[in-house]
Formats: structure tokens, C-alpha cells, sequence
């Protein structure tokens, strides 16, 4: 599998989603610039969290303008495969690519702690590893992930399967305690929670691995 | 010429803030204080001097970047 | 030009005696600009006038430092040509005046620090002191302080891994924010501050200058015509997304060979960056201010050379090499602009709008500075043994000693921080010590901060000395080997004989300590004039300690692992029960003799729970420190959600027994069979060992009679803050 | 009756919010966009009816929660 991480200014979660691929897939990750206008030929396209242009006006808003947001339309229309993680998840929803947003934490704080989370849906390129109903833990670290979208559309979302990640603890107050949906296509998972944190043992758990491998089993 | 953006969310969507800061009011012993909303006020100065093209070029802006319009409205004011 | 009154002296803190020097120095009055830089320069905070002649007495060597005391961090070599830098430094007085900014931009302050040097930051430490939690404003600051910590460093993505909180009433009115950066580079890419050669163009990288945080007591002086405007806030507001960029395109500069020198603009921001530069590359500096960076109108070369704006640097590169630094900062949408140059006249000289503001030596400003041996009056340590009562109930005690202020669980402040970004953190919040991997490597650090306010002032001795040892003891405890500190010293005023002695008292207590244990002070930071209303805060030496950890997989944490593992307490319980919590927090009172440290004996223990640690014969380490024994046992439980039942052993009194604070003490557990090897090799090296019980169970079971849950514990031990919060304001963001 | 309250950042203090987003409306090709600053809107709801009353509720609210009067400044509209 071939795989980009997008780097906008102030993203720093886009050498934690690179060591991550590099350390599943064995195989080097593209680093692709935000002003680019082209991306690599790759088959996964990952939007890394952070604080994108320091999460001013609102979280995601000013890097959706990026140059490359052109490509990365363009790769998921064609079908390919887009994880945006946190950070990356709030960009997809400034862009459309999937639907509704996050906003301010119903806490409004930041919380950073491993959460459990229930696989709700195997049936797709990011999940197909997980068993349907387990749980599993990924850390959150983000201030804005309550996700909020109208009724219609989390009903929507909720009947097409969508819906891929539950909290079982809402740390924000998210809708349906939503963690992570994907677009009508299928091919772009937005999610709050870090995998990439959890491939190394040393660092609280492996529980992020099967997303990897379930991308790398899809696309390789 | 300055503009002033108020971007405000959509009535009926939730704002987490808004309550917090009534809540926090209520707690001070302001009791009088019913609903409150949180926004954002964004002051441009623009060398445009023409009105009508101005408030059309922050509109767009609005439309572009300032607001979200899945849960944000906006209001343009210039001066 | 402006004539100089004695009012503008006095406003500018220069003592008569010290203006003489000035006139002295210059052979002439200085310009209005020249009494500006003198005043930040020989400022306290600049020059360390008042500490300089003590903290020479610290040890600063060691095979392994690279780079000690005297620029901006220190540097330590932590092996296969890494190096490890890292720095502390306090932002007190503007925490207390707007707590959300004041924090964010002690975060982003040390770790331009750091990262000037080369470095790139991979964890965060915070050392916080605030007030009563009964006194109006302390909920403000906790909640203002914690979040504006968050905001900048979770936005720069570096994890902040650790920290600690007292509260005290001598906080009340001056609050203690102290801010530790450990960063990576590589050995042969340090970079440092020495400003080397003549006609070497002086860059400045960054935000553009404002008129941020200039001296509130020149506010009304001549020079400012504007007096319609509000009165400026002397508050920074931070930036991290700005310092986000500096660090990356900074780091991308470095892979270059195109800089001499580079140094951030801290406090004092372009007056301390060229004077420091130039003083240490023996060089001069002309600084052309139209070519600043500007973010507001009509700025005078006062203001620019005092603004404390954020988010800068100034650098010296080679010369041509300018286009490609411009290039680097322009991808990174930065300012970027050469605004002088340096010379070989070993002076600052300062032009704007055509005029020459300021010509004067360098040295005035640094070897010139005044430096005192202010008088301190000795006071005799605080002795004796409290009286307490014998018969109350040992675990009724635990229960409110682990609910309380200055023990109940941080949860509620790591929380906010980012803690695991960067994918390297090995050892979260909550531990002795948090141990952050080298990334890529099996190689880890652990970082900690220390004191223990209470013990320094009835001995500041003592105090300093046990704040390094409690360091040292905690890097021990996850199996590192403690490598260097930086300091950061907070104290009253130092014109008080008293508080004067309490400062060199605790140097000397922290150097005896540091050299006794081989632990070099690589860096430090002094905050002095902690007073309201003539009240001194308690002495505070807060050490920042790093240590190496060889094989990250053996790190031991302080959670029971396994059921009917002995529970084995190494080192001598005596029972010291003055200045402990249990006195404070049960009898409610402040007395006594804070407890001694045998630094032979911390050493030879330490050694010893290290030894077992690298063997790979021991993953379960506590240190004891604030609470003593029972409250360590009740946290290694808590972690784990194992109990264990553990009995008394050596001394008659149970309270001192099982509350003592006595020093140089760990608890460790291994499954039997290893437990008794352990026990015998350490009274073979004549250690004092006991064995007090074994893990398991779900309660905490002492002498076979009383026990508790330890779900009970665990929800006392959690409650305390965020019961204590929930009155809270809003919470700010950027 | 209803206020508006308005909380902006003293003159001169740094406003790294308006500062990046002039620098992004800049970057989509709004070139006549100057300076920029960002504030807060906040809509209040209150039960009294007198506007002189009400009026100073709002400035004793302003002066405890709403503004962080060190580094913001506060207007207030009644309607
Ligand atoms: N301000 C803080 N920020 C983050 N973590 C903190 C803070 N204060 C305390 N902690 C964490 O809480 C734990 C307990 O702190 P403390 O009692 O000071 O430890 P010790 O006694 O081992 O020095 C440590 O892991 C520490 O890092
Ligand atoms: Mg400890």
C-alpha cells in the first residue's frame, strides 16, 4: 500500500501518522506539502491531526483552502481511499468530503485520555480487520470533536451504515456518540480518536493496528 | 472602508458555550439572564471604497472562509 | 534628545550607585534608549546580580554535559552522538496578572529556548504553585493557567508529560509557573549564541514587533505621545501557531551550515538577543530598526528595543547566505528580514530613521553589569519533634491524606494536556517519573520536577538539598540513570536578609546535593521579588531533573503488576514526622524539623533499586516521598487496582511508621522466590530492607485488622479536583 | 429585552486569530483586505425591561465573566 500524509502549517500529528504507516506497511510514506498541487501516486491519503494554521477562526476552515484539497477531492471522487484522524477529521468536514461538523467540546476543555470505543461496522477498507462489536481503546487529545450534524443526516448515516466508531464514554458530547463516520462512497473515514497512536505496545496498546492492516489488506 | 462579519450560529443548533457562559452568569447571581449565544465578531479594513462592492466582496469572504454555513450565519456591516 | 531626570532613573530601576556606573561606563549621560537597554540589562532577571556569586558554587560538570550554565538550555550526551537539551524557566508575575496568557507564553518562551539551540522539543513539564484553594482567585488562576498551558503546548504538538501543583497560602498573592522543555538534537548539530566575526548579517526571523510587554513604568515618560490611548496591557498574548512555523523552519534552517549564531528574543527580547550575541562572539552589533518588522505605526527605537513581542528570533548567518534563509521562512509564511550586521568594535549601536539611538560598549552590559554579595542574615533551621495524637485511626487518616489539596490526583490538569503526541511517550502522568522514548531508538528519558516547598523554609538547607534528591530518587524509580538538572529558583525578596539567606542557603543545600549524587545543574533560571504586601512565598528551588533509561522495556512504573507479590521497603523508616502532610493535614499544623537526606545513603539505595531495575528483576518502583509509606502503598494500589495487605515493621508508632517522611526510600515488589534474593543482596550490602506483606485482593489490608476498598480510594483520591474546579468560569481558548 | 455585547482586544494587543485569517483572505485572492481582528459577539436574553438597568447588569457581567478586561474591551447594545 502507498501512502501520503498531507502536512498543513501546524499539523504535528504528520510524523505520528507516518511512523505509523512506515511501521505497518514497511514501506516509506509520502510527505506532501499543503501548497502542492498534486499528490504522488498513492492509494491512502491521510489528513494527520494537529492544529492546522492553529485551529484559529475555526478548527480545519483555513486548511481546506489548501492547494492540495484540489487533489485530495479528486483522488476520493475517483474512488480512493482518505483517513483524516482528529485534526484531519475536522478538515474532511470543512470540505464536504464528509458530512456535518465538529465543534467545541460539550466540556469545553481539551481532553486527552484513552477512550473505548465499539467497532460498529466491519463492512469497509478501514475496519474489515475488527470484529463487529468489539471494542476497542484509542486515545483522543482534541478541544473541538463534538460532532454535530442535522437529524436527517445522522438518521442517514445511521441507516447506511456509516457510523464506524461509537464512544462508550461520550468525552464531548458528540451526536449519537459518534467517533467516527464515513462518506456515502465509502472510501473516507473521518474519526477524533488516534489509531496511530496505538500500533506500539510501549505507548498504551496496539488496538490501531487492525485499521492499518485492514487498509493494507484492501489496497495492497 | 471597514467591515465588521458577525458569524453566529443557526438557531436550533446547540452551542455548548453560549450555555456555559448563562450558566456561569446564573451562578454570579445574575438571575435576569435567560438564553445566551456566543459568536464571533471579525473586523476587516478593506482599501475598497465603494460600498456595494465591498459588502459583495465580504460576502463572498463569508461564504469562502468566515462562516460554516452547515451551522453559521453571518451578518455584514460596514461603516 | 531627551534629558535623562532622576525620575527616569529611579523609574527605570537603576539605583543611583548603578546610574553612576552607567555615566561611568559611558563617559556621557546616556540617550533615552541607552537607559532603557541598561535597565533590562542589569535588570535582576537579565543580570542574576543578586545570585550570580552563589550559583557559581554548583556543580556544573560531568563526562556526559556538553553544554552547561550560560546559554540559552544545557546540553547532555545521552549516547550513539544524541543529545539531550533542556531548560526551565518561570513566567510567575504575568500568570498572575492574565493566568491563560501568562502560561501560554512561559510555554512557548522555554521552548524557543530550547529549540534555538538546535533542539527539537519532545516534552513538556510544569511546576505550578498557587494559592489557598479556599482564596477567592485561585480557582481563576488553576483554571487560567492549565488551559493556557494547554493551548500553546498541545497546538505546538509537544506532549506535556508531567509537572506538580502545591497550594499555599503564600501563593495567594504570587502564584509559581515554572515551565521545563526537554529537547533532541544531535551532538554535532548544537547551535549557540556566540555572534563570531565581523560583517556577518544579523537576521530577524519571526512575528513582527508590537509593543508588547514594555515596561510599565516608562509607560508615562516623554517618549510616549500617545496619550490618548488606552493604557497598554503589559500582558503577551502567545501565539503558538506562529511558534509552530519558527520551530520547523528553524529546524529547517539548521540542516543548513548557513548560521554563526542564533539566540531567540526572550525577555528583553532585540536589546538581550544582540547584547547577549555579540558578548559572547567578542564581537560588535549595528542594528538598522527601520528594517524591523513592524505591527505598529510610528514605533520608537525604544519601544522596538524593549518590546517583548513573541514568536522571534534573531540569527547571524554567513554571509550570502541570506537568500536562503529568506526562502526557508517565506514557505514558512514568516517574517524575515536582515536588520543589521556585526562589526569588530565590540559595541551595540543603534540607528532609526537616520539617527543613532544608542552606541555603547557591550561589556557595559554584561561583564560591567553590577553584581552583590547582598548581606543575609543565617537563621537557625527549625527543630524538633511535633507533638500528635497516637490513637487516631491510621486509615480514617489515609483517607483524608489522599483526598487532599496538595494529594489528591492531577488527573483533572494532565488531562487538558496532550500527552501522548509524538508517539513517544512511554511513561504517561501519574508515575514517579514521566519516560519519553528517543524516537526510533530503544534509548528513553525521564523527566521529572521536584520540591517540596514546606521543607525549605524551616531548613532552606535541607529544603534544596532534598528537592535534588527527591529528583534524582524519582528518575530513579522508572530506571534511569539521573544525568543532569536545571534549576529554577523562586524566592522573596533578596534585599531581606532573611530571604536572602534562604537563597543561599538553598543553592548551597542544592549544590551539596548535586555533588553528591553526580548530578550535574546544567541551566536554571532565577525568579526573585515573590512578595505581596512584604509576604514572601516559601522558599521554592523547583528542580527539573532528566535521567536515561538504556532499554526502555525495562522501565519500571509504580503499579502492583501481579497478585501475591512481596512488598519490599528499602531504607530506613524513622519516622520523621515534622513539616510531613499527615502534621499539616490531620493535626493541622506546620512544625517541626523538616526531615534531613543522607545523601550517602540516597545514593547507595538509589544504586540499588536501579541495579534491580536494569537486571530486568523488578518492574514495580515507587520512591516515598510527600505522605510516606502508607500513601505510596495506596497509590501503587490505585494504579493498579490491586490491593495488598501489608503490616507494620521496625519502629513502636504506627502514625510515624506508616506516615514518616524520612528520605531515600522506594518500595518495590517481586514475585517471592526473587523477593528473598533481593532482600538478602541488600543486607548484604548493608541496605535496611524489610518485607512488609504481599499484593492482591481488591482492599488495602494494614496489620491484619483494618482495611478499605480500593475503589473507595481511587474515587477520594479522584474527587478532589475537579469537586474543586466544578465552580469554575469559562474555560478560555486562543 | 435583549443585549449584545461586543469583546475585542485592547489596541495594540496582539491578535494572532485576525492576523492569520487577514493572512489566509489575502492568500484566496482578496487582496484589498487590510488589517483584521477578531472578537466575540455574545447575545444575551434578559428578563428586565428597563434599559438603564439592564444596561448596567451587562457592564457588571462584562466586568466578572464576559471580558478579560487586562487584554479585551467591551461594548454593549441594547435592542
Ligand atoms: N501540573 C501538572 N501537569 C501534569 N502532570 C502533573 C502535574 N502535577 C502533577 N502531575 C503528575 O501527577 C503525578 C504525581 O505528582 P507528584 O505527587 O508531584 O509526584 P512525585 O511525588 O512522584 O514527585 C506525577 O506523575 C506528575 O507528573
Ligand atoms: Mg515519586
Amino acid at each position: 500500500m502507498k501512502s501520503a500524509v498531507i502536512v498543513f502549517p501546524a499539523s504535528n500529528c504528520d510524523r505520528d501518522a507516518a511512523t505509523a504507516l512506515e511501521q505497518m506497511t514497511g514501506q516509506k510514506t509520502h510527505m506532501v506539502w499543503h501548497q502542492d498541487s498534486e499528490l504522488p501516486d498513492v492509494d491512502l491519503v491521510v489528513l494527520p491531526g494537529g492544529f492546522s494554521y492553529g485551529d484559529y477562526l475555526r478548527c480545519g476552515a483555513m486548511a481546506n483552502q489548501s492547494k492540495i484539497m484540489g487533489a485530495i477531492k479528486k483522488h476520493a471522487d475517483k474512488g480512493g481511499a482518505v483517513l483524516g484522524i482528529c485534526n484531519g477529521f475536522q478538515v474532511l468536514a470543512e470540505a464536504g468530503l464528509v458530512p456535518g461538523v465538529l465543534m467545541r467540546n460539550a466540556g469545553l476543555k481539551f481532553v486527552c485520555k484513552p477512550v473505548a470505543l465499539t467497532v460498529e461496522e466491519t463492512q469497509s477498507t478501514f475496519t474489515r480487520k475488527y470484529s463487529a462489536g468489539q471494542t476497542v481503546t484509542f486515545p483522543v487529545a482534541h478541544g473541538e470533536g463534538n460532532y454535530y450534524a442535522d437529524k436527517d443526516t445522522l438518521d442517514r448515516l445511521e441507516g447506511e451504515g456509516r457510523v464506524m466508531f461509537r464512544y462508550q464514554n461520550n468525552p464531548n458530547g458528540s451526536a449519537r456518540n459518534i467517533a467516527g463516520i464515513l462518506n456515502e462512497k465509502r472510501n473516507v473515514l473521518g474519526l477524533m480518536p488516534h489509531p496511530e497512536r496505538v500500533v506500539d505496545p510501549l505507548n498504551g496498546g496496539t488496538d490501531g493496528r487492525a485499521l492499518f492492516q485492514s487498509l493494507i489488506e484492501t489496497l495492497s | 472602508m471597514k467591515a465588521r462579519v458577525f458569524v453566529t450560529l443557526k438557531n436550533g443548533v446547540l452551542d455548548p458555550q453560549g450555555k456555559a457562559i448563562g450558566h456561569a452568569l446564573n451562578g454570579l447571581g445574575f438571575a435576569s439572564v435567560g438564553d445566551v449565544r456566543q459568536g464571533k465578531v471579525i473586523d476587516l479594513e478593506l482599501s475598497e471604497t465603494d460600498a456595494a462592492k465591498a459588502k459583495e466582496t465580504v460576502k463572498a469572504m463569508c461564504e469562502k472562509l468566515l462562516a460554516n454555513t452547515v451551522i453559521e450565519k453571518y451578518e455584514i456591516e460596514l461603516k | 534628545m531627551t534629558k535623562i531626570t532622576p525620575e527616569m532613573v529611579r523609574e527605570h530601576g537603576i539605583s543611583d550607585s548603578e546610574y553612576a556606573i552607567v555615566l561611568k561606563l559611558l563617559g556621557r549621560e546616556p540617550s533615552f534608549v541607552e537607559l532603557g537597554i541598561f535597565s533590562v540589562m542589569w535588570s535582576e532577571h537579565c543580570s542574576y546580580k543578586s545570585t550570580r556569586v552563589h550559583l557559581k558554587k554548583l556543580p556544573t560538570k560531568a563526562p556526559w554535559v556538553i553544554q552547561g550554565p550560560g546559554e540559552n538550555a544545557g546540553v547532555i550526551d545521552i549516547g550513539d552522538g544524541d543529545a539531550c537539551i533542556f531548560k526551565m524557566e518561570s513566567h510567575n508575575h504575568p500568570s498572575f496578572i492574565e493566568p491563560y496568557q501568562g502560561a501560554a507564553t512561559g510555554v512557548g518562551g522555554i521552548m524557543r529556548d530550547v529549540f534555538t539551540m538546535g533542539a527539537r522539543p519532545i516534552a513538556m513539564m510544569n511546576a505550578l504553585r498557587f494559592g489557598e484553594p479556599s482564596h477567592p482567585k485561585t480557582r481563576h488562576l488553576v483554571s487560567g493557567v492549565v488551559s493556557g498551558i494547554g493551548g500553546y503546548g498541545n497546538c505546538m504538538g509537544v506532549p506535556t508529560v508531567g509537572g506538580e501543583i502545591n497550594f499555599h497560602k503564600s501563593y495567594n498573592g504570587n502564584i509559581l509557573v515554572n515551565a521545563m522543555c526537554v529537547g533532541l538534537a544531535r551532538q554535532d548539530k548544537i547551535f549557540l549564541s556566540a555572534a563570531k566575526g565581523a560583517g556577518n548579517p544579523v537576521v530577524y526571523v519571526g512575528s513582527k514587533t508590537g509593543r508588547d510587554g514594555i515596561h510599565g513604568a516608562t509607560m508615562a515618560s516623554a517618549e510616549f505621545d500617545d496619550a490618548s490611548e488606552e493604557k497598554r496591557p503589559t500582558v503577551q498574548v502567545g501565539d503558538p501557531f506562529t511558534e509552530k512555523l519558527l520551530l520547523e523552519a528553524c529546524l529547517e534552517l539548521m540542516a543548513t551550515d548557513a548560521i554563526i549564531a542564533i539566540q531567540d528574543m526572550g525577555a528583553a527580547g532585540l536589546t538581550s538577543s544582540s547584547a547577549e550575541m555579540g558578548d559572547k562572539g567578542g564581537s560588535g552589533i549595528e542594528l538598522d530598526l527601520d528594517k524591523v518588522p513592524q505591527r505598529e505605526a510610528n514605533m520608537t527605537a525604544y519601544e522596538m528595543m524593549l518590546s517583548e513581542s513573541q514568536e522571534r528570533m534573531l540569527a547571524v548567518l554567513k554571509p550570502g547566505r541570506e537568500e536562503q534563509a529568506r526562502k526557508i521562512f517565506e514557505k514558512w509564511e514568516l517574517d524575515f528580514a536582515v536588520i543589521g550586521v556585526t562589526t569588530d568594535t565590540n559595541r551595540l549601536v543603534i540607528k532609526h530613521k537616520g539617527k543613532v539611538e544608542a552606541d555603547m560598549p557591550i561589556t557595559a552590559l554584561s561583564d560591567a553589569a553590577p553584581i552583590y554579595e547582598r548581606p543575609f542574615t543565617k537563621r537557625a533551621p527549625v527543630t524538633g519533634v511535633p507533638a500528635f495524637d497516637t490513637k487516631k485511626p491510621v486509615l480514617a487518616s489515609l483517607e483524608k491524606i489522599i483526598a487532599a489539596p496538595d494529594m489528591a490526583s492531577r488527573r483533572w490538569v494532565w488531562e487538558q494536556y496532550d500527552n501522548s503526541v509524538m508517539n513517544d511517550t512511554t511513561q504517561h502522568p501519574g508515575g514517579d517519573a514521566a519516560v519519553v522514548r528517543v524516537h526510533g531508538t530503544k534509548k528513553a528519558l525521564a523527566i521529572t520536577t521536584d520540591v517540596t516547598p514546606r521543607y525549605c523554609r524551616p531548613d532552606p538547607f535541607e529544603g534544596g538539598k532534598q528537592a535534588v534528591a527527591e529528583a534524582w530518587r524519582n528518575l530513579t524509580a522508572v530506571g534511569a540513570t539521573p544525568l543532569a538538572v536545571t534549576d529554577n529558583l523562586n524566592y522573596g525578596n533578596p534585599q531581606k536578609p532573611e530571604i536572602m539567606w534562604e537563597i543561599v542557603a538553598g543553592i548551597d543545600g542544592i549544590g551539596a546535593a548535586c555533588r553528591a549524587l553526580d548530578f550535574p545543574v546544567i541551566g536554571g533560571n532565577c525568579s526573585l521579588y515573590n512578595e505581596t504586601n512584604g509576604e514572601g512565598i516559601l522558599p521554592t528551588p523547583a528542580i527539573g531533573g532528566v535521567g536515561l533509561l538504556k532499554d526502555v522495556t525495562k522501565m519500571a512504573t509504580v503499579a502492583f503488576k501481579r497478585q501475591n507479590d512481596v512488598v519490599i521497603l528499602i531504607g530506613e523508616t524513622k519516622g520523621h514526622l515534622g513539616q510531613s502532610i499527615y502534621l499539616r493535614e490531620i493535626e493541622g499544623k506546620e512544625e517541626g524539623a523538616s526531615p534531613p537526606v543522607d545523601l550517602a545513603m540516597e545514593k547507595k539505595n538509589g544504586d540499588f533499586v536501579r541495579g534491580l531495575i536494569e537486571a530486568g528483576r523488578v518492574d514495580t518502583v515507587h520512591d516515598l516521598s510527600d505522605g510516606g509509606l502508607l500513601v505510596a502503598i495506596a497509590e501503587m494500589a490505585m494504579a493498579s487496582g490491586i490491593g495488598a495487605s501489608v503490616g507494620q515493621a521496625e519502629i513502636a508508632g504506627a502514625v510515624p511508621f506508616w506516615f514518616g517522611e524520612d528520605q531515600a526510600r522506594y518500595l518495590i515488589t517481586a514475585p517471592f522466590a526473587e523477593a528473598e534474593k533481593i532482600v538478602a543482596e541488600a543486607r548484604a550490602a548493608a541496605i535496611i530492607v524489610a518485607e512488609l506483606g504481599k499484593t492482591g485482593g481488591e482492599t488495602l489490608m494494614i496489620d491484619d485488622k483494618a482495611s478499605i476498598k480500593i475503589a473507595k480510594l481511587r474515587s477520594l483520591h479522584e474527587a478532589w479536583f475537579p469537586r474543586f474546579m466544578a465552580g469554575e468560569e469559562i474555560p478560555v481558548t486562543n
